[in-house]
C-alpha cells in the first residue's frame, strides 16, 4: 500500500480532529484514574501538529513522523508526551528503511518500533494498565493479518479490555484495585491513534 | 469554576510574567521558556541546582529559587510535567561550569522528561546528575513498581542540597546529600475538599460533607482512605504513624518538620495541627530541630494538608539552618 | 463545615500554641492570655508596637513580631475584637519605658476594645498612643459615620512603623510616620467565595456559581456590588480605579503593591492578578518600588484577593525597605 | 420595689437563658448585616457570668452589675462587650445611689446611666440601627409608667423597628441601604435584656 508523507499526514490530521472532539472524555478517563490532564496535554500537541504540517511540507512519512515526535516532545509535556514522541521519532527511523509502499507486515515492524520505545521510555510492560496494552495487541494484529479492520478490531477490545486490568504504572497505580473498572487514557489515546490509521489506510491508501 | 485569571491558555505565562514583576530583582525568564532563573547568576564556581515540574504548586518551584536553594525552576503546564526542551533551557540557565542536579519528583512523566533533558544536556557537555524524590508514604504495595510519589519533602530537598551547593559542595557531593535527605524525608498528607485544574474546569473529585481523605496526591491522585472528618489530633497522629512506619523513630531522635498547607486550608488550622503533633511528638521525646509551617508545595486550591518529617543528624541539620535568600523562603538573613 | 480542629472552643489556645511550638526561638506566650510576644524582649529605649484582632486573618497578627514589624500581638476570637484586659497585656509585654503605639483597623469593636485598653494602661503609667488604619476603600458614603474599615494595608504601617521604630525613633515620631502610611495607603478587595466561623458553622454570604463580589471585607462584610465573575485584567482595573480616585496617581509617582491572598486562592492566581496590575500600572507609568504578594491578611479559607497600593515619597519607602525578621514576613536580612 | 442582689442575679440568670436560646438565630441576625459573632459573643459572655455568679455571692445589685461588666468587657469582645460592659459599669454605679428598694423612675434613672455610656463609648445616637435605639425607648417608657409591661411593649416595637433603620454605626453601616429589612443583632439581643428585666420584676420583685 502507498505510504507517503500525504498519507501520513492524512493519519496525524485524522488522530488530531479525534483527539480534539474527544478532549473532554480523555480527560474524564484521567480524572477517574489519574490527574484529568490526558486530553488537555494531547489536544495541545495535536493542535500544534496541525499548525506544523500547515507550515511546512514533508518528503517522506519518516519525515511527517519525525515531526510529529518533536512536537509530542515538547508540546505535550506529562508522561505521554515522551512516550508519544519516542515510539514516534522509532517509528520514523524504522520507516526510512521502508519505501513508499509498504506491506501491513512492514508496518507492524514500523508500530513494533514504536511499541519497544515506549516500553523502554516508560521501564513498562504489557498488562500494567497503560498505552502499551493497546499497542502491542495491534503490532501482533498487524503482523497476522492485511487487513486493516482486523487490527482496529483487536485495538478496540484491547482499549476496552484495559478496564479489567490493576494499574501498576502511571499514576493510575496509586488506586491499586480501585483502578479497575476504568478504561485507561493513554489506551484509549491509542485507540484513536489506530482508528485513525485504519481510517487513513482505508480511504486514502492505494 | 471560579478563578482569577485571563486566558486559561496563557495561564502559565501569565503567572511567569507575573512573578518576575513581583519580583524583579530576584527573579528573570528565560526568554521563549517557562524557565525562570536568578536575576543575577551565581558565581561560576557553584553546582546549579534546577527543579521544576507541573504548575499549580506554588511557591513550588519558583519561589525557591535564590541564595541557599534553586538556580532555575522549569514550569509546566498545570499539573503537567515539563517538556524536555524547557528543561534543557533550565539546565542551561543554572550551568555555571560545575554541573547542575536536576530534582525531580517520582512521577511518571516527570521522570521521562527531566531524564530526556539530562541526556540532551550531557550531549551539550554539561555535567548533570539527578535525585528523585520520593517521600509520599502513602503509595505502598509490592506489586507496584511505579514507586512513591514526590510532594512536599521535596522543598527539604531543595533547601538542604541548596544549602550544600552554596557552600561549595562539589556535583557528586550535593547528589549525596540530597539522597541522604530522600532517604530519611517521609511525608503524608489529607485533602478536605478538591481542587479544580482550570483547563479541565471541574474538580478532580468529590468528597462528601463530612468526608476527608488520607494520603491524597498534590495532583488530587486518589489517597489510601476516605473516612469521615478528623479532629486535628487525630489526623496528626494517623499521618504519624505512617510516618513512623518508615522513619522508625525512637526517643531522643531529632527531626525537622514541615506543616504544609495544600492550598485552601486556613494558617490558623496548620497551627492547630502543629499544636497536636508536637504534643505528639513531645511525648513520644523525639526532638524537633525545625519547624516550617506554611504553604509550600500546594495543589491549587484543594483543602487539606500534609505533614514531612526529616530525621536529621548534625550534617542534615547544620545545612538545613544554613541561610537561605529566596522568594518565598527565606532563613536567618 | 470541613477544618482541622480539636475542640472549637479552644481554637485561639490550640493555634496560639501551636505557633509557639512552630516558632520557639521567635516567640512565647503571655502566660493565661491571649498575647504572643518576641522571645527576647528588644532592648529598651525601643518603642513598643503592638496590634491584634480577630483571630482568622493569620498570618496577621502574630506572624508580623520581630525585628522591624511588632512585639506583640493580641489575638481574639475568630473575627471578634479582643478584650481590653488582653489587649492591656499586650501593651505592658511590649513596652520597654519609650512607650507603645497601638495599630488599630477600623472597626467599633477594635476601636473600643484597644481605647478601653490605653485607658487603662495610661492608668498604669504606660505611654500609650493609637492609630487607626482605614484603607478600604470600598466603603464611601457621606451619610456614613463610621468610617471606612482596615484591611491589608494594615501590614504596610505595621512594616514602616516597625522601623522606624527599630531605628529608635521616638512614639510621636512612629505614630507620626504612621498616620502618614494610613493617609497614602488605600486597599480593596473582591470575593470569590465565603468563609465560614468555626462557631457558627455556615458560610457568612453565599455567591452563586457565576458570581464574585467587589469590596468585600475580611470579615466577610458585604461589599459595593455583586457581579459574574471577571478576568483578573478587569479585577485589576476595577480596583486600581476605586483605589486611584483616591490616591490620585500621576506619572511618576512611585507606589508600593501589596497583592494579598484572602485565603484560598492560589498563589498562582495572585501572580497572575500582579500580571495584570503591573501592566495598567507600567501603562500610567506610574512606578512600583516594592511589590509584596501572598497571603498577609486573610479571612479564614475567604478565596478572593485585596490589592493595597501606597503611595511612597522617599521617607516611606526607605523605612519600607529596611529589613525585618518576622516570623512571616523577612526582608533583607 | 424590692431589687437588690439577688433580684440582679434573677435578672441577669434569665438574660442567660434567653441568650443561650437564641445564640443561633442572634448570630444568624448578625450574618445577614455583620459578621454573625453576636451570639456566639454574647452566649460566651453569659455563660462566664453564670460561673461568676455560681462562685460569688454579692451585697448589692450595684455588685452583681460591676460583676456583670466586668464579664463582659473581658469575655465578650466584639462591639457589643465594651458597649455593654460600660452600660453595666454605669448602671452599677448608679444603683449605688439608691436604695435595695426603687421605684420604676429610679430604675429609669439607671437604665439611662446605661444609655448614656453606650452612647459615649460608641460614639453613637438613636436612629442608627443599633442597641441604642432599643434602650432609649426603653429609658423612656420606665419613666412614663410603672407598669413592667409597658416598657416590654415598647422595647418589643423598638427592637422590630429596628428593622427599618438604614444603619449608619457598626458593620452593617457597611450594607448602606440593603441593612433595611434584617432586625439588629444588638437590638434584639437588649430585648432579650429588658424581656428579662421585666420577667424578674414580675416573677421575683416584691
Ligand atoms: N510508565 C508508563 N509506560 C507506558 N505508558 C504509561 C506509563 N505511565 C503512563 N503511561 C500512559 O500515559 C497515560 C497518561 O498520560 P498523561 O495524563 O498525559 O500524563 P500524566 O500521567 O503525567 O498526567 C496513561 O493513561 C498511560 O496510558
Ligand atoms: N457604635 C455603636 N454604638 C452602639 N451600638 C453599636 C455600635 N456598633 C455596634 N453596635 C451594636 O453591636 C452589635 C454587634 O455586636 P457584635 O456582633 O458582638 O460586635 P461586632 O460588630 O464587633 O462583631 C450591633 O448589632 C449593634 O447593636
Ligand atoms: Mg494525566
Ligand atoms: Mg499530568
Ligand atoms: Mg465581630
Ligand atoms: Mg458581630
Amino acid at each position: 500500500m502507498k505510504f507517503g508523507a500525504d498519507e501520513a499526514v492524512a493519519w496525524l490530521i485524522a488522530f488530531q480532529g479525534k483527539v480534539s472532539e474527544n478532549k473532554t472524555y480523555l480527560t474524564e478517563l484521567d480524572q477517574a484514574i489519574g490527574d484529568g490532564d490526558h486530553g488537555i496535554n494531547l489536544a495541545r500537541g495535536v493542535k500544534e501538529l496541525a499548525n506544523v504540517f500547515e507550515a511546512s511540507s514533508f518528503e517522506s512519512a519518516s519525515d511527517v513522523l519525525k515531526a510529529a515526535s518533536m512536537t509530542f516532545i515538547s508540546k505535550v509535556g506529562g508522561a505521554s508526551g515522551p512516550l508519544y514522541g519516542s515510539a514516534f521519532l522509532k517509528m520514523s527511523m524504522k520507516w526510512k528503511e521502508v519505501d513508499k509502499d509498504i506491506t501491513m507486515s512492514e508496518l507492524a515492524s514500523i508500530l513494533q518500533e514504536g511499541e519497544e520505545s515506549i516500553k523502554a521510555r516508560g521501564k513498562a510492560d504489557v498488562g500494567e494498565k497503560t498505552m502499551l496494552d493497546v499497542w502491542h495487541p495491534v503490532v501482533q494484529a498487524c503482523s497476522e493479518s492485511d487487513d486493516a479492520d482486523h487490527f482496529l478490531q483487536v485495538a478496540k477490545e484491547a482499549m476496552e479490555g484495559t478496564k479489567e486490568i490493576r494499574a501498576t504504572k502511571g499514576r493510575a497505580a496509586y488506586l491499586g484495585d480501585r483502578s479497575i473498572g476504568h478504561i485507561d487514557a493513554g489506551a484509549m489515546s491509542s485507540y484513536y491513534l489506530f482508528e485513525a490509521l485504519n481510517e487513513t489506510i482505508k480511504e486514502k491508501v492505494v | 469554576m471560579k478563578k482569577i485569571l485571563n486566558d486559561i491558555d496563557q495561564l502559565v505565562e501569565d503567572m511567569l510574567n507575573g512573578m518576575v514583576a513581583a519580583h524583579p530583582n530576584e527573579l528573570k525568564r528565560v526568554p521563549n521558556t517557562t524557565v525562570l532563573t536568578r536575576k543575577k547568576s551565581p558565581e561560576s564556581g557553584k553546582v546549579g541546582l534546577v527543579s521544576g515540574g507541573g504548575s499549580g504548586h506554588e511557591p513550588a518551584h519558583a519561589g525557591f529559587i535564590g541564595d541557599g536553594m534553586l538556580d532555575a525552576a522549569v514550569a509546566g503546564e498545570v499539573f503537567t510535567s515539563p517538556t524536555p526542551d524547557q528543561v534543557l533551557e533550565g539546565i542551561k540557565a543554572a550551568d555555571t561550569g560545575k554541573g547542575v542536579l536536576l530534582i525531580i519528583k517520582n512521577y511518571t512523566g516527570d521522570v521521562m522528561n527531566f531524564e530526556m533533558a539530562a541526556e540532551l544536556a550531557e550531549a551539550e557537555g554539561i555535567n548533570v546528575k539527578s535525585v528523585i524524590v520520593n517521600d509520599d508514604v502513602a503509595v505502598e504495595d509490592s506489586s507496584f513498581t511505579t514507586g512513591r510519589r514526590g510532594i512536599a519533602g521535596t522543598v527539604l530537598v531543595h533547601k538542604i542540597a541548596g544549602a550544600a551547593a552554596m557552600r561549595g559542595a562539589e556535583l557528586e557531593e550535593v547528589k549525596l546529600v540530597a539522597e541522604k535527605v530522600i532517604k530519611q524525608v517521609k511525608s503524608m498528607g489529607v485533602s478536605l475538599s478538591p481542587c479544580t485544574v482550570p483547563a479541565s474546569g471541574k474538580p478532580g473529585y468529590s468528597l462528601g460533607d463530612n468526608e476527608m481523605e488520607i494520603g491524597t496526591g498534590i495532583h488530587g491522585e486518589p489517597g489510601i482512605e476516605r473516612t469521615s472528618i478528623m479532629t486535628a489530633q487525630e489526623i496528626a497522629s494517623t499521618l504519624f504513624e505512617k510516618i513512623n512506619h518508615d522513619l522508625d523513630l525512637a526517643s531522643g531522635d531529632r527531626v525537622s518538620l514541615l506543616v504544609n498547607g495544600l492550598g485552601a486550608t486556613p494558617l490558623m488550622e496548620l497551627y492547630i495541627l502543629n499544636n497536636s503533633l508536637s504534643a505528639l511528638l513531645k511525648e513520644k521525646q523525639i526532638i524537633v530541630v525545625d519547624t516550617i509551617i506554611g504553604e509550600w508545595m500546594t495543589s491549587l486550591e484543594m483543602s487539606g494538608a500534609s505533614i514531612t518529617l526529616l530525621k536529621v543528624d548534625d550534617e542534615l541539620e547544620d545545612l538545613l539552618l544554613e541561610k537561605a535568600d529566596t522568594v518565598a523562603f527565606k532563613r536567618g538573613v
